[in-house]
C-alpha cells in the first residue's frame, strides 16, 4: 500500500483554552484536528485531575493536528505562540498516511 | 435561636458532614470519587433547581422596584469588592499583582453552592427570601472580573494584553453556568406555579439530598486542592481567606437595610458578598491571566473559603440579618 | 380547549421552554453542555420509564386485538412513510437517491421523546391512552430502515452493497434503545401495579423534571447542529421537514379512527407517524448507507422537525385527534 | 408466606427482572450499556443511601453490646469463609493456589448489591433488621483479603511477594466504596431524624427504581462477563459458585441465633456471608495477586454466584431465617 | 533493555462502526487492539462534538493496533477497505516495545 | 523552529494499578506524566470494556512519560519491571518537543 509521510502535532492544553486554539486552527486553515480527553497528569504546574470537577478549569485536553511537513512552521509558530502563555506541550512526530493528498 | 445553636446546627446537618466526608476522603487519599460527567450532571441540576425555583417565587410576588435596585448594589458590590481585595492582599501578603487580581475577582464574584446551602440555612430558620436574589447571583458573576482585568492590566507591559475585554467578556456571559441559571430563572418565571407544580417531584423533593452528594464531591476537589495545593498558601493568604469574606460581608450588611431585604433576604446577600466563586472565574482567569497561579486561587477559594463559609459563615450571616433585617 | 389554547399552553410548558433554552445557548455560542455520559443516562431513564409504563397499562386495561391490530397499522406506516418521503424529497429537492432514502428512513421511524412529551400534553388534557402503544412505538423503529434500505439499493451500483440485509436488521433489532424500551414493557407488564408502587417514586414523580433537563440537551445539540449544518439543508428541504410530518400525521389519522383508539392513544399514534428518529436511525444509517451524508438528516430530523413537533405539531395532532376520535 | 411463594415473588420482582433484562441484552449483543460514568454515580448512590439509612436506624434504637458482638462474628466469618472456600476450590477444582486464594477472597467479602437486595426482600416481607448490620457489610468487606494473601504468600516463592501487606490493607481500607458507606452510616447515625427528614426524599422514594436501573447494569456487565468468561469456567467451578454460598449461609446461620439478631437482620447477615464481592476486591486482588486471572474470579462472582443470590439464594436465605430467629 | 521496532496502525472511525472494525481485526487475529475516546475533531465532514449526545451516531473511537512490520499490510488493507467507506483516517507511524514476541 | 528530539514511553497499564505506576514515577523523578482513558481492548487476557463498570477492576489507563533519550533506561528498567507483573504494555517513540530543557 502506497503511504505518504507526515507530521503529527499533538498538543496538550488545559481546557478553558481549548476553544481559543480550535479558532486558530481554523484560521490556519489546517485541513483537521481531532479533540481527546485527558483524565489527569503531573508537570511543573503540579498534578491534575480531572474527577469531581465541574467546570473547565483545572483540566486538559489533547489535540491532534495532521500536517504536511511544509505546512508544519506556518502551523507550529501561531500554535506555540499561544500554547505558551498558557499551560499545555506541544509534541511533534511522523506518520505515515494513505490518502495523503487529504492532509 | 442564637448564633452558637445556629452554628451547631449547621455544623451537624448532612450537608456539612457530607463537605466534611469528602475532604477527609481525600486526606487519607481515598480513591473515592466523583465521576467528572456526574459532578457536571450534579453541578446542572443545583443551577436548573435555584434558578427555576428563583423565577417561581418572582411569578408569586411579582416585581417591584426593590429587585432593580438590589440587582444594581448587587453589581456595585461584585464590581468594587474585587478592588478592596486587592489592596488587602498587596498590603498582607507576597503575591504579585497579576496573582493578586485573579485572587480578588473569586472574591467579587460568587458561589453559587454556598448560596444554595445558605437557602437551606435560612428555610430552616424558617425564613422566606425574595425569589430575584436568583437574579443577583447570576449578575454578580462578571463584573468582578472586570474588575479584576483592570487591576492586572495596569500591572502589565503594554501591548501584552492579548485578548480584548470585549470578547472575554462574551466568553463569560455567555459561560453555561450563567445561562443555566438565567434561563431556568425565566422559565420558572414564565411557567409559574403551574410549571412548579409538573416539576417540583424532581427540583424540589430530592433536592437537599443531591446537594449532599455535590457537597460530597466539593469536598474530595477541595480536599485534594488542600492536599496539593497548600504549600502554596503563605499564612496571611489563608487569613484572607477568612476573614475578607468578612470584609465583604460588612460591605453587604450595610446595604442590606437601605434595600428594605427580608431577614431570609438579607442573610442570601451577605452570603453572595461572602462567597467566592470556584466555578466560573477560575476558568476565565485561564484565559484572562494565564500567568497568575491557579493553585492558589482555586485552593483559597474552594479549600479556606468555601469550607469556612459552610460552616461558620452562613449562620454568622444568618444571625447578623436577623439583627439587622426584618 | 381551543387549538389555539393548546397550542399557546404547550408552547410555555417547562419542556417546551427549557428545548428553546438549550437552542438559545447553542446558538449564542455558550458552552453549557451536557456531558454525554449523563446524556444517555438521562436517554436510558426515560426509555425505561416510558416502557414500564405502558407495560404496567397493559397489564391492567389487559390484552385485547385492538392491540394486535394497532402493531400491524404501525409496522405498515412505518414501512409506507419512508416510500412516500422518498418520493416527496426526489420530486422536490436536489437530493441524490441515498441521501433520500436516508432521510426517508428518519421519518418512517419514530422520535420516543416526541412520543413522551405528546403523552405529557395527553395527560394534561386529562386523556387517557392505551399503554400497548410503547409496544407500538417499538416496532416502528426498525421498518423504516427496510423501506430505505430497498429504495437506495435500487440506485445503487450491484455488487457494492457491503452489509447483508440480515446483518443489518439483526443489528438494528438489537440496538440498546429498542431492548430497554421492550425489555421494560415486559417487566411493566410481569409485575403490573405492585412494580408500579414499587418504583413509581422513581420513574413517575420526577419523570417531567428529567423530561426538562433531556429537552435543554436535546435543544443544544439541535441548535449546535442548527449552527454548523444549516448550510447543507435547502429551503425545501426544510420545508419538507415540516410538511412531511403532517402528511405521516394525515396517514395516521386515516387509521385511527377504524383501528378504534381512545383519543389520547389516537393523538400518540399521529405523533408517532408525525415523529422523526434522531438516535436509533442516524446511527443504522451511519452503517447501512454510509454514503450519506449525516449533516442533511441529523439537522433536518433534530434541527428542524423535532422543533416543530415539540412546539406545534404535537397541540395539532392533539386537536385532531379531540375531532376525530373518541 | 411459603419458601415458594416467597421464590417466585422474588423472580417476579421488578429488580430481578431488570437484571435479568440486562443479561439477556449481553448475551444477544445489544449495544445497551450504561455509561461508566453513569454506573460509578449509581454505586455511590446506593452506597450512600445504604450507610445513611443504617446510620439512622442505629441512632433511633441506641447501641447495644449486639452490635459489637455482631461485627466482631462477622470479621470472624470474613476471615474464615475464604479458608473453607480456598479448601473446596483446591478439593474440586484444577485451580492453582493462586487463582484458589484470589477467588476465596470474594467469597469472603460481600457485594452490597446483594445486602441491598436483600433488604428489599425483607422490607416486602414486613420485616425489620438492625441497621447496625450496614456497619457489619463495612468490616467485612476487608479480613477475607487478608485471609487469601496468608493463603497465596504459602504458595509463592519467598522474596517475590512485592507489596508489604501494610501498604495493601492501607489501600483497601481507604478504598472509596468503603469510606463512602461507613461516612454515611456515621453521618446517618449523628444526624438522625433530623437528616433522615432532610434527605429521604433523594435516598428513600427513589431508592428501588434507582437500584432497578443499577441491576440492568449489573446484568449487562454480567451477561458480557459470562460470554467471553464463560470458557474459563469448568463445571466444577461454577458448582463451587452455587453451592458454596450455602456453606458460607450456613456459617452465618448457625451464628445468628447466639447473636440474637431478629428475623430480617438473619436474613441479612445470612446473606453477606452468602455474598461474593464483585467490587472491592477484584480491584484489590489486581494489585496484591495480579498473578490470578481475573476472568475466573469476576465471572464466577459476578456471572454466577450473584445471579443465584439475588434470584434463589435471598428467598432462600430468608426462609431459614424465619425458621431459626425471631 | 532490548527493545523491537513495530509497527502502531491507528484508525479513527466514526463510533457505529466500530464493531465491524473489531470483528475484522478479530477474523485479522491481530494480537490486540486498544479503544481510545475522542471528544471531538473537525474535518471534510465538519465539525464534531460527543458533548450532548446520547447515540453514538456522530462520535468517533480511535482504535490502535501494534503489529509486527511484515504483517502492516496484511492488515492494512481489509482495514482501510472498511475505513473508506465510513468517516475515518488511517495513520501508521514506528514504535519500540519490549516484549517483540507478543505483538 | 528549534525542536528537540526527545523519547515519549507509553504505558497501557490495568487501571487498579495506576497510583503504583504513578507514585514510582515520582520516585524516577520524570518532570511529568499525562493519564489518558482506555475504553476498552483487546490481548492476551481477553476482550476489556469500561463500560458499566462501576470500580477500576477491568479497566486499562494509558500514561504517557516524555523523557530525554539518555534518561531511557532508567525509566524504563523499573517501570517494565511493574508493568510485568500486572497487565500491560509499554511502547516507546520519537517525538520532537520546542522547549527541549522542560523534558
Ligand atoms: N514529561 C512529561 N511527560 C508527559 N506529560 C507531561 C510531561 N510534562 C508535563 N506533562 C503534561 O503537561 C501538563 C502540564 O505540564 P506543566 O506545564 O509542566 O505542569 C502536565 O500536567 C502533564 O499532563
Ligand atoms: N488533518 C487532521 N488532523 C487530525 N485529525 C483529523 C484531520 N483531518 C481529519 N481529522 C479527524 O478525522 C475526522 C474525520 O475527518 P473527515 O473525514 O475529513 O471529516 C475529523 O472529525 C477529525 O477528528
Ligand atoms: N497488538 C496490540 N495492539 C494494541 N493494543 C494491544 C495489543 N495487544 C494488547 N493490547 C492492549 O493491551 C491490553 C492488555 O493486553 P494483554 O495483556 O495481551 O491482554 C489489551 O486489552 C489491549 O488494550
Ligand atoms: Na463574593
Ligand atoms: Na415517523
Ligand atoms: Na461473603
Amino acid at each position: 500500500m502506497e503511504m505518504h509521510s507526515k507530521k503529527r502535532i499533538e498538543i496538550l492544553l488545559e481546557a478553558p483554552a481549548q476553544k481559543r486554539l480550535t479558532d486558530l486552527l481554523d484560521r490556519l486553515d489546517v485541513t483537521g484536528y481531532t479533540v481527546m480527553p485527558v483524565l489527569g497528569g503531573k508537570g511543573h504546574h503540579g498534578v491534575w485531575s480531572r474527577e469531581g470537577l465541574p467546570s473547565a478549569a483545572g483540566t486538559m485536553v489533547s489535540v491532534s493536528v495532521i500536517a504536511a511537513e511544509e505546512r508544519l512552521d506556518q502551523v507550529l509558530e501561531p500554535v506555540f505562540d499561544l500554547v505558551r502563555r498558557h499551560i499545555g506541550i506541544v509534541t511533534i512526530s511522523d506518520v505515515m498516511v494513505i490518502r495523503g493528498e487529504r492532509f | 435561636m442564637s448564633i452558637l445553636d445556629l452554628a451547631v446546627q449547621n455544623l451537624a446537618s448532612p450537608m456539612v458532614l457530607f463537605f466534611a466526608l469528602g475532604v477527609a476522603a481525600a486526606l487519607i487519599r481515598s480513591d473515592l470519587a466523583v465521576p467528572e460527567a456526574a459532578a457536571k450532571l450534579l453541578a446542572l441540576y443545583l443551577m436548573l433547581a435555584i434558578g427555576f425555583k428563583g423565577g417561581a417565587e418572582v411569578s408569586k410576588s411579582g416585581l417591584d422596584s426593590a429587585m432593580a435596585l438590589t440587582i444594581g448594589a448587587g453589581i456595585l458590590l461584585s464590581f468594587l469588592i474585587p478592588l478592596a481585595g486587592y489592596f488587602f492582599i498587596r498590603m498582607s501578603t507576597r503575591l504579585g499583582a497579576i496573582d493578586a487580581a485573579a485572587v480578588a475577582a473569586h472574591y467579587g464574584s460568587i458561589s453559587i453552592v454556598t448560596f444554595v446551602a445558605a437557602t437551606e440555612v435560612v428555610k430552616g430558620l424558617g425564613l422566606a427570601y425574595e425569589g430575584y436574589l436568583i437574579a443577583v447571583a447570576a449578575v454578580m458573576e462578571t463584573p468582578a472580573i472586570v474588575a479584576a482585568l483592570l487591576l492586572a492590566r495596569r500591572a502589565q507591559p503594554k501591548g501584552q494584553a492579548g485578548e480584548s475585554m470585549g470578547a472575554l467578556l462574551r466568553e463569560v456571559a455567555t459561560n453555561g453556568s450563567i445561562v443555566i441559571l438565567v434561563g431556568a430563572f425565566f422559565i420558572g418565571w414564565i411557567t409559574g406555579e403551574r410549571g412548579m407544580s409538573m416539576i417540583s417531584p424532581f427540583i424540589v423533593d430530592p433536592f437537599r439530598g443531591i446537594l449532599c452528594l455535590f457537597l460530597l464531591d466539593m469536598g474530595l476537589v477541595a480536599g485534594r486542592g488542600l492536599r496539593q495545593g497548600a504549600r502554596e498558601l503563605s499564612p496571611p493568604l489563608i487569613a484572607f481567606g477568612i476573614y475578607f469574606p468578612l470584609v465583604s460581608a460588612s460591605l453587604a450588611a450595610a446595604l442590606a437595610v437601605p434595600l428594605g431585604l427580608s431577614v431570609g433576604g438579607a442573610a442570601l446577600f451577605i452570603t453572595l458578598a461572602a462567597s467566592a466563586s470556584y466555578i466560573a472565574v477560575p476558568a476565565a482567569m485561564r484565559l484572562a491571566l494565564p500567568e497568575a497561579n491557579p493553585a492558589i486561587y482555586l485552593t483559597l477559594s474552594l479549600g479556606v473559603t468555601f469550607p469556612f463559609n459552610l460552616s461558620l459563615g452562613i449562620p454568622l450571616y444568618a444571625a447578623v440579618a436577623q439583627r439587622i433585617a426584618g
